[in-house]
């Protein structure tokens, strides 16, 4: 049983964008999606500040910190791309013109309530940044994480036990284990790592998985 | 003859009152209007309210004003400031009140105000912690609440040019929120680094129109928007 | 008694117009109040259709009819001027950012009403345009009209007898005889042209004028 | 690759169907796409809702869609076509509706279908013909009346330039009304005077990001925005 780097998680998503679609990438993990876009693809990213069309990160020793995307990191803007302010980058999420949304989650429940937001222990002050216009507003919500918590339960869930950032929105969720599609508040199964049986899968998660007709292996090509 | 150029920070916030709602353009760290942040300061005003994405990273503009105990609630969709828990110490001894807002929804309820219409309907937040105590409704099957547009008496805005009468542009992402503070009702001041004449920014060009400013200061210090490597901090939410 | 021209009404109404404001010109009559502008005043006229700051006509023999007014009369744009779309000039309107509209009438009641659209003689299709917006939005709401009908009744009335453009908008009327100001449901005479007396302009008024402690003679250069 | 340009009018207009609700940029006579809308005469198409700020002055363009009934509404805030009765007439005979809009609320209407917001309240109209029969509630002591967004299938815009990301640029008054029929969910379509290259429009000069755009077309026929004083027709209303 080989589980996939999060590198590799990243590359299983970038896959499964097709060419010519508009996507935000949440920060953090979801970043790195951006790296595996593949060969003749061309994929329009989108940064809630304001950005349509980032390239790849700045390399220069001094950066300039006036072209950011969302998660402070200096970018470049690839030909064809365009700044706009908030109240446009919002019209995109929240009136459907995103494509593809990929967020972090701490938990996805079945019928595809996501968790990603304000962690209940500790004292961190509250953020939410965009996600939760994210999550109502792009046509698919890809969610990235590990399937298994650090305490080692499963973060598919039958309900979220922590705060939503919304309800009934995550369309699939990337793993290291397996890749999950959640259709009418049903879980299905469409790819899973060698080495591992969907019963033990299953014993380990307190949801329901489904076969999908469509199952096969999850792998990912070591170098990414 | 128009002419809002005022000559300094200090004057152009002379007027600012203790207990005033301010609007602050800027995300992470980046389209500040931190001299204005820091002539008001100077002025030891309290009690200020401070609609802003997040507190500014560093240790100038805003952050000063928190740390100082000046603002007493801050309106925003992300109140961690990385490195440090000051804004959970204010929180915790009651100096700081925090209301949490979606990004999109935030840009919205300001943008109501400067429309003219008093508060929208979304589907953000719906069935979340944030949708607590709000007006529900349905539209078509699917239901939103209501956020209410949001009030203020000054917008401080940065941008990258600016005229006499008012128009300004903006400099790649430093532009984010700063065009929807600028249009709401509130009296806006803007610190802009580099004032030409009228008519120097083409008129296909303008991001706000003078209309929505009604003061233009020269930023005093020149801009400092590169960083090297080392010193752009990055303020990513662990997950999202 | 001399009543004024639509010249000089448009000269009268510049004259209240300060230094520096935002003012919008209704189509028609209203549009000359931009040809008395007093030396030295720099005033931003915006167009409901993304203009600021227009200038003078075009005087070309061929005209750009990509630059117009909101009349479809080509004109010019000051340096200063700014292009935007229909959504944005709105948001001036509605929201309060411009400080004055100058809108013809119809009729205009004592408590400010207006009504400016929509003969109901005829078989016109409607038009309303942007003046609903412009007479809640604006600060200031002047109306430019003669004081008397085409069949010699007063046009300012008890109350409208046809429809609303907006209720309670209008702050100051400027007529051929007398400028009045409307101030919580009353009209006030604060000019009248030499030669009419206020009795024998109420005797021909449904509505009942007072005179403003600052009255005086309404006149006008005779060559405006 | 992206490339969203479409050679022909006639092609990017094939899957427009009978029924269908069209968004339509321009004002007066400045920023239609006239050949778009040429190309959907020529299909035979019937039943079209056309939201517009007014009919098209002149013979082509939409006017030729409703002098021969092939709109059978009208969402607009001017209805009237000077010189002729064919708006009258064609209402009297029961071929069209028309629904008249204030031109703030048409604008604002469309703007929230492209933003994921229901409807918007407004004070304007409030006590006029337009409020019947419309909700009414009051914020802070002011009336408003609802307003509910427009969904369309198809927004047909004309703009100066364009690439193949679908980015656009004006010319002048010519924006008017296109920036915000394209920012709808509906399918928008550029009639587009010169091509460019990606990259050749200043990302800070973009007024419509090309995710709003679907299908660019070259306009065939040259620009012809220049008229002799004499057809420069004048199509004010008489007061207002």
């Amino acid at each position: 049983m080989q589980q996939l780097t999060r590198q590799q998680i990243a590359w299983r998503i970038a896959q499964d964008i097709p060419d010519g679609s508009y996507v935000n990438l949440g920060s953090g993990m979801p970043l790195m999606v951006s790296d595996y876009v593949p060969a003749g693809r061309e994929i329009v990213f989108h940064a809630e500040n304001g950005l349509l069309g980032i390239g790849p990160r700045q390399t220069a020793e001094s950066k300039d910190m006036n072209l950011i995307n969302a998660g402070n990191i200096p970018v470049t803007l690839l030909p064809g791309g365009a700044f706009f302010h908030h109240a446009d980058s919002f019209v995109m999420v929240r009136g459907g013109h995103l494509d593809y949304s990929v967020l972090g989650a701490y938990q996805v429940a079945e019928n595809g309530d996501l968790a990603n937001w304000d962690l209940p222990q500790g004292r961190k002050a509250p953020a939410v940044g965009g996600a939760m216009d994210l999550a109502v507003g792009a046509k698919h919500v890809f969610v990235m994480m590990e399937y298994f918590a650090k305490d080692g339960s499963a973060k598919i869930v039958p309900r979220c036990s922590l705060p939503l950032t919304g309800k009934g929105c995550v369309t699939t969720i990337y793993t290291d284990i397996a890749v999950l599609d959640l259709i009418d508040g049903k879980v299905w199964v469409r790819e899973i790592i060698e080495g591992i049986t969907l019963q033990s899968l299953q014993a380990e998660t307190d949801v329901q998985l489904r076969i999908s007709p469509a199952l096969t292996l999850l792998s990912a090509p070591a170098s990414s | 003859m128009i002419n809002k150029i005022v000559p300094s920070a200090e004057e152009a916030v002379s007027d600012i009152h203790d207990g005033a709602v301010l609007l602050l353009g800027g995300f992470i760290n980046c389209g500040f209007a931190d001299e204005l942040l820091a002539a008001i300061h100077a002025r030891g005003l309290r009690n200020l309210t401070a609609v802003s994405n997040n507190p500014s990273v560093g240790e100038g503009g805003m952050v000063k004003l928190l740390s100082d105990g000046r603002i007493s609630k801050l309106i925003c969709s992300y109140s961690r400031k990385e490195g440090t828990t000051l804004i959970e110490d204010l929180c915790d001894s009651g100096l700081l009140t925090l209301e949490i807002v979606p990004q999109g929804t935030l840009a919205e309820r300001v943008r109501c105000n400067g429309a003219g219409i008093p508060g929208f309907y979304t589907r953000t937040g719906v069935g979340t912690p944030l949708a607590e105590g709000k007006e529900h409704r349905d539209f078509d099957g699917e239901t939103y609440i209501f956020e209410p547009a949001i009030k203020a008496d000054f917008a401080l805005v940065r941008a990258l040019r600016g005229d006499r009468w008012g128009n300004l542009v903006y400099d790649k992402a430093a532009r984010n929120f700063n065009p929807v503070m600028a249009m709401s009702r509130a009296v806006t001041i803007a610190q802009v680094d580099h004032i030409v004449e009228a008519g120097d920014i083409d008129p296909e060009h303008v991001i706000t129109p003078g209309i929505f400013v009604q003061r233009v200061v020269p930023t005093r210090a020149p801009a400092r928007v590169m960083a090297s490597a080392a010193t752009a901090v990055q303020t990513s939410a662990p997950v999202s």
